[in-house]
C-alpha cells in the first residue's frame, strides 16, 4: 500500500507544481473570454477546485496507463505532458490545435500520451473507459485506466451499467466520482438519493460490490493514498473500485450560453448566481486546495515562499505563452471540415 | 392583440398558459426550477414543476407512465442529442403503447429540446436528430420557426393526446416576432408559406426558414419570385401544401441543417417525387450540412452548414436546368 | 405492520386459488405450443414458479393501486380479475384479445382494472411504473404502484436512473426484483455482480438509500409480509422500497425462437439445455410453490384435499372454457390494422 | 470452392474466420457462449468471447473504448432495436469520436443485430431502425440479403477501421446459398444488382429483396422485365449504380419494410430525384409498410408490410404512368 509518508520531495513538488499549472490554465482561459471574446466558442469548462483532486490521484499512475474524464477535461493532459500551447490553440479553434480545432474544449484528446478522447455527453465516456480496461485485459498490458466523472453523471444508466460489467469482468480501472457538489445548476441535495439521506455518494458501489471510499478530494495526499489503493488492486487483477472525491467547483459551471453574436463570459458560481449562498461558494475559496497544499509544504519545509513563487511564475508564463502561441496559430482552412470523417 | 415577444418566451408562455389551463399538465427537466423564485414554480409548486437528476431514460419513461395514468408532462430535455440516451422511450415506447393496447391507453406527453446549436458546441450537441423520430407511427413532430408557431405549436403540442416531440432551433431562441395573446393554438400537421413566390419552392423548417427567407431576399432583387414553405410539423407531413406549391413553380429546393441522409430534406423530396412528379420542371435540389459531424472552430462550421449563399446558387441551378422529356 | 398470521382462511384460499389460476393459464399456454401450432407468434414467456412472489405481492394491494410489471406479464392480470378468455384470446391474436390481437402475449394490458401496459423492452416499463407512481402523488389519490421486473432488467442503466428519481421524490411504489436466476438463457452468476461476490440483489438499493430485502418468494405469506411493509411506508410517503424475490421459473425463458413457418415449442428449461445441470432444475421442481402452499394449507386445516382438488378443477375448466373462447373468436379483419395510431 | 450453408452459418464463419486471422477481434454479447462447449469460446477462449448483462449502453460504450485503445470488438445485439436504448453510443460517440480528435482515433467496432422480424413478434420487436443510423457521417451501415453478402460483408465490417452497423432480416436467417469458402470480402459501399431487366429498376433491401425477386418473377410471367437493385450498404449508399439502373429502366420502385418516413427507400428516392431526374419517365413509387406499428396478429401484420402482390401492383402502376412533360 502506498502512504503519503514515501513521497519524496520532489514528487511532492511535482504535485503542486500540477495542480498550479491546471489553476493557471483556467484562468487564462476564463481571462480570455473578457481578453478576446467570441475566441473562445460554445461550452467550456473548467477545472479549478479539482487541482488536489487530479493531481493526487495521476500521481499513483504508471507512464502507460489510461486516463479518461469527461468533458471538463483540461485538467489531466496538463498532468500527462500534453502541451498547454496546443491544447489553447484547440480552445481557441487554431489549426495547432490538440484536435486541429475540430473538438474544442470538450473533446480534447491525445491518444500518444494514453488520453484517447472525452465526450460531451454525460456518462458516455464511463463506458468507454470502461473499454480501455478491456483492452488492458485482452491484451494482458498491466494498464490500469482512471476514468473521472462528475457527481451528476453518476444518476445517468450508463455508469450503472459499466460498473456493473467491469466488476463482472474484474476489469482493471479506477472509477473516481468527482463530487463537486454541482451538476451544472442543480445542487447534488436536489437529484441524488445517497445525498438526500445523508449518505456519501461512494455507497452506489454496493450495487456492484465493489470497494467504495470517500475522500477528501481537496487533499491531494489524501487522494493519492486511496486511489493507490484502488489502482493496485486494479492491476492486480482484482477489479474495479469506487472512489468519491469530494471537492468544490470554484468557477461557474460554464460560460453563459447565448446565441450568437450576443457575448459570452462565465457567470458567478451557482452557489451565488443561483441560490445566493455566498456564505458556501466562500468556504470553499478559503479551502482553496491550492492555498492549503502551498502553506503545508511550506509549513514542513518541502518548499520555501520563493520556490513556491518560482514555480506559481512559471505556470503563468507557460500558459501566457500558450495564450500567444494560440492567437498566432492560423484558424484552419474551411475545406479542411471534410477530413476525419472516415479512418 | 398580438405583442413582440422573443422565441424563448413564447414557448414559456404556452406552456405558463396551458398549465393554467390545466392542473393535469406537469414540467420538469433538469438544470430547471431550482429555487423558490422561478415564476413557474411560484405559479404552481414542487407538486407540477421540478427539477430532475441526469437520467433521460427516466425522465422520459417517467413521463410515458405518468401519461397512461392521467397526467399530461412536459419534460424539458434541453438540447435534443440528450435523448439519444433514452430513444427507446421515444420511438419505441411512448407511440407505440397505445397501439399494442389495442388503443386502451393513451400518452400525451411533450418533450421539448432545443437543437442544432451551430454555435462551437462542436460534434455531439450541434445535431439534428429529427429523422429518427419520423415514420414512427403514433408519434408527432414539431418544430417552429416563428415566436408566433413556438407559441402556438407548444399549445397544441400540450393538448394533443399522442406523444410530440416539440424541437426548437437555439439559432432562434432570441429572435423576435409578433405572438398573439391568449389563447393561440396552431394545429399540428399543417405546413405554413412564409413567404408567396411564383418561380421556385424552398422547403425548410426551423433555422432554415429565416436563411431561405433571407435568401428569397437575394433572388427578388435578381427577379426571381421564391415561395417559401414551413412545414412546422415534420410528422405528421402535410405533402399537400407542399405539393401545391410545387404545381405552381415546378422548380424545388429543399434546405435541412441536417447532412442528407439524416434530413426531412429527403424525405420531402421523395414524397414530391412520389406525388408532385409530373409537376416538376427540374431536378430537386437539397441543401443540406456536409457529410461531416460538426467541427469546433468556426470556419469550419461555416463551410459545413447551409447558408444564405448554398441556397441561392441552389436555387439558380435549378432554375438553369430545363426538363428534357425522355 | 402485516403478519401472516392476520390473514383470514378466505384471504388464504384466495390466494391459493389465484396461484393455481395463473399456473393453469401458464400450462394451458404451454399445450397450445402443441395442440394449436402457430396459433401464438411471437415470443411468448410464462409465469410459472411465479405464482407465490405475484400472488403474496399482490394480497397485499388495494383496489385502485397500479400493477406494472415486464413483459412476462400474465400472471398478474389474471389476479386483479381479468378475464382469462380475453387473455388467451389475445395470446391467439383473436378480436376479442385484450387488446383485439394487436399486442400478443408481450403487451397485455387492462387499463380499467389498473394494469396499464407492459413493454418488452427489458427495463423500460420500470419508468412507466415510476410514473403511475408520479402520478398518484401528483393527484394524491393514495395509490402505490407494484413494479415488477426481473433480475436481468436489473442490469439496465433506466432501471438505475428511476429508482434515484423515485427516492428523490419519494413516489409511493415498490419495486419487486423477481430473481429467478436467470436473463434468458443466462445464469444470474454470469452477470451480476452482487451475485458474483456472493451477495443478495437487494443490495442495490444501498445505491439509493432506501430498504432493501431478500425474501423468499416461493412462500406467499412471507412475500405478503416484506411486500406489506414496503406498500405501507409507500402509501404513507417514505418512499420506495426494493425487494429481491427470489424464486425459480420452472418453464424455458420462452418457446424457441424459429424463423416461420418452422414449428416453434417451449424447449427444456436452460438448466438442462443450456448448462446440462438436472439437479439445480429438479430441486426447484422439487420445491414449487403451489405444492408447498397446498401442503400447508391442509396441514393447517385451512384447506381440505377434496377443496383443493375443487380449487385446481375449477381453474382447469376456467383455462380450458378460455381456450375454447379463443379459439371461437374471429381474427381480426386486416383493415383494422390502422386503427389506433393517433388517439 | 463455394458450399451452401444458411445465412446465419455464414455470418458466424465470417465471424470465425476472423478472428483467426486477427487476434484484436473480440466478440461478446448477451446470451451468447453460455458454456464451454460454445464452438467460438473452444476456439479463442473466454478473454476474447464474453457474455454480457443486459446493458446495451456500456456493451456498446465499451466497444467503443476498447476499439479506441487497439481491439476490434463485435458486440452482437440480437435485435436492432435493443440498440435503442444506447443510441447515443451508436450515432453521437462511435462516428464522432474520431472526427472530433481531428483524426487521431479510429474506432473499428461492429454492431451486429438482426431486424424486421415479422412473425408475430408485434410492436417493439419486429421494427427497422436503419433509418436513425443513416446520415451519421462517420457511420457505416450494411445489411446483406444473401449468405454470400453476408459472409462477405461481415469479413469487410470486421476489417473496417470505421464503426459498423451490421444489419440481418430474422427473415432470412434460414434461407440457404452458396457461399465462398475462405477469403472472401464484399466491399461495403457497393450496390448489387440482384436481377437483371429493362422494364422498371425495383430497389430493394434485406428481405424485400427475396419479395421483389418474387415480384420480378410474376412480372415476368407477365412480360414485364424488372431489375432488382440491393443497396446492401445503407451508408454509404451506392447511389450511382442505382441511377445507372434507372437510366436504363426510366421507372423506379422502391420496397423497404419500414413505414415510408423511416425508410431507406425515400432517402434512395430522393437521391435519384436530384440526381437521376432526367431518366424518370414515371413517377417514384414507394412500397413500404403502412403508417403503423407492427401488429401481433398474423392477418393484420400481413396486411400492414409490403409482399409481392404489392410490389407487382406497384411496378404495373408505374408502368402505365406516362410522363407529362411539363
Ligand atoms: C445525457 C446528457 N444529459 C444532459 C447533458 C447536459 N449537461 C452537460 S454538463 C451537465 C452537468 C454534469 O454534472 P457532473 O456530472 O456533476 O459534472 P461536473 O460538470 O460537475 O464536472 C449536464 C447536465 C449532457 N451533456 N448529456
Ligand atoms: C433492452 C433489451 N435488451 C435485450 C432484450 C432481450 N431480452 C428479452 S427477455 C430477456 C431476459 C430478461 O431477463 P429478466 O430481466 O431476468 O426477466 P425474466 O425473463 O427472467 O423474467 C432479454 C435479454 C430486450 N427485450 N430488451
Ligand atoms: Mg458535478
Ligand atoms: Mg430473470
Amino acid at each position: 500500500m502506498r502512504k503519503k509518508e514515501d513521497l519524496g520531495k520532489d514528487r511532492l513538488i511535482w504535485i503542486y507544481t500540477q495542480m498550479v499549472r491546471i489553476r493557471e490554465f483556467e484562468e487564462r482561459v476564463k481571462r480570455t473570454f473578457l481578453e478576446h471574446p467570441g475566441a473562445m466558442r460554445g461550452h467550456t469548462h473548467l477545472g479549478d477546485g479539482a487541482e488536489a483532486s487530479i493531481v493526487g490521484a495521476l500521481a499513483t499512475r504508471n507512464e502507460t496507463d489510461f486516463v479518461m474524464p469527461s468533458y471538463r477535461c483540461h485538467g489531466y493532459p496538463i498532468v500527462l505532458g500534453t502541451p498547454p500551447r496546443n491544447m489553447m490553440a484547440e480552445l481557441y479553434g487554431r489549426k495547432d490545435g490538440l484536435c486541429k480545432g475540430f473538438g474544442g474544449s470538450m473533446h480534447l484528446a491525445d491518444p500518444a500520451r494514453y488520453f484517447p478522447g472525452t465526450s460531451g455527453i454525460i456518462a458516455a465516456a464511463i463506458a468507454h473507459a470502461t473499454g480501455a480496461a478491456l483492452t488492458a485485459q485482452v491484451k494482458n498490458t498491466g494498464q490500469v485506466v482512471y476514468c473521472f466523472f462528475g457527481d451528476g453523471a453518476a444518476k445517468q444508466g450508463g455508469f450503472f451499467e459499466s460498473v456493473n460489467m467491469a466488476a463482472c469482468w474484474k476489469l482493471p480501472i479506477v472509477y473516481v466520482l468527482e463530487n463537486n457538489e454541482y451538476q451544472a445548476y442543480t445542487h447534488i441535495s436536489l437529484e441524488d438519493a445517497n445525498c438526500m439521506a445523508g449518505d456519501p455518494l461512494s455507497k452506489k458501489a454496493a450495487a456492484f460490490s465493489i470497494p467504495g471510499v470517500t475522500v477528501d478530494g481537496t487533499d491531494p495526499l489524501k487522494v493519492y493514498e486511496v486511489v493507490g489503493e484502488a489502482v493496485d488492486r486494479a492491476r492486480s487483477g482484482q477489479g474495479p473500485s469506487l472512489i468519491e472525491s469530494r471537492f468544490y467547483r470554484l468557477s461557474a459551471h460554464g460560460n453563459a450560453i447565448t446565441v450568437p453574436p450576443a457575448p459570452t463570459q462565465f457567470p458567478e458560481h451557482e452557489a451565488i448566481g443561483v441560490y445566493g449562498n455566498k456564505a458556501e461558494f466562500q468556504a470553499a475559496k478559503a479551502n482553496d486546495p491550492i492555498q492549503r497544499f502551498r502553506s503545508e509544504l511550506i509549513k514542513n519545509g518541502v518548499l520555501s515562499e520563493a520556490e513556491a513563487s518560482r514555480i506559481e511564475q512559471a505556470a503563468r508564463s507557460e500558459m501566457d505563452e500558450a495564450v500567444q502561441f494560440a492567437l498566432a496559430s492560423p484558424l484552419p482552412s474551411p475545406e479542411e471540415a471534410t477530413n476525419y470523417v472516415y479512418a | 392583440m398580438p405583442r413582440e415577444m422573443m422565441y424563448g418566451e413564447a414557448m414559456a408562455t404556452a406552456i405558463m398558459e396551458e398549465m393554467k389551463r390545466d392542473p393535469n399538465v406537469i414540467f420538469y427537466g433538469q438544470n430547471m426550477a431550482m429555487t423558490e423564485r422561478d415564476p413557474m414554480l411560484k405559479a404552481f409548486g414542487r407538486n407540477r414543476v421540478r427539477i430532475a437528476p441526469i437520467s433521460e431514460t427516466a425522465e422520459i419513461g417517467i413521463a410515458i407512465g405518468a401519461a397512461m395514468t392521467g397526467l399530461r408532462p412536459i419534460v424539458e430535455l434541453w438540447m435534443s442529442e440528450f435523448m439519444l440516451v433514452a430513444m427507446d422511450q421515444v420511438i419505441n415506447e411512448a407511440p407505440r403503447l397505445r397501439y399494442m393496447s389495442g388503443g386502451q391507453v393513451k400518452v400525451p406527453i411533450v418533450l421539448k429540446a432545443g437543437y442544432g446549436f451551430a454555435a462551437g458546441w462542436a460534434g455531439q450537441h450541434s445535431n439534428c436528430i429529427y429523422h429518427t423520430m419520423m415514420g414512427i407511427p403514433g408519434l408527432k413532430v414539431v418544430l417552429p420557426s416563428t415566436p408566433a408557431d413556438a407559441k402556438g405549436l407548444m399549445a397544441a403540442a400540450i393538448r394533443d393526446d399522442n406523444p410530440v416531440v416539440y424541437l426548437h432551433p437555439y439559432m432562434l431562441m432570441i429572435d423576435s416576432g409578433e405572438v398573439p395573446e391568449g389563447e393561440f393554438v396552431v394545429p399540428i400537421g399543417i405546413a405554413d408559406v412564409k413567404r408567396q413566390g411564383t418561380d421556385i419552392t424552398i422547403v425548410a423548417t426551423g433555422w432554415m426558414v429565416k436563411k431561405s427567407l433571407a435568401a428569397a431576399e437575394q433572388l427578388a432583387a435578381e427577379g426571381i419570385s421564391a415561395e417559401v414553405v414551413d412545414p412546422r410539423s415534420l410528422a405528421p407531413l402535410d405533402v399537400e401544401t407542399i405539393v401545391n406549391s410545387v404545381k405552381k413553380t415546378g422548380r424545388l429546393v429543399l434546405v435541412d441543417q441536417a447532412p442528407r441522409h439524416s434530413s426531412a430534406a429527403a424525405i420531402i423530396a421523395a414524397e414530391v417525387a412520389e406525388h408532385g412528379f409530373e409537376h416538376l420542371r427540374a431536378p430537386i435540389k437539397m441543401v443540406t450540412a456536409l457529410d461531416t459531424s460538426i467541427p469546433y472552430s468556426e470556419p469550419l462550421e461555416n463551410y459545413v452548414l447551409p447558408n444564405e449563399e448554398k441556397i441561392v446558387q441552389a436555387a439558380k441551378s435549378v432554375l438553369m436546368r430545363q426538363v428534357v422529356a425522355a
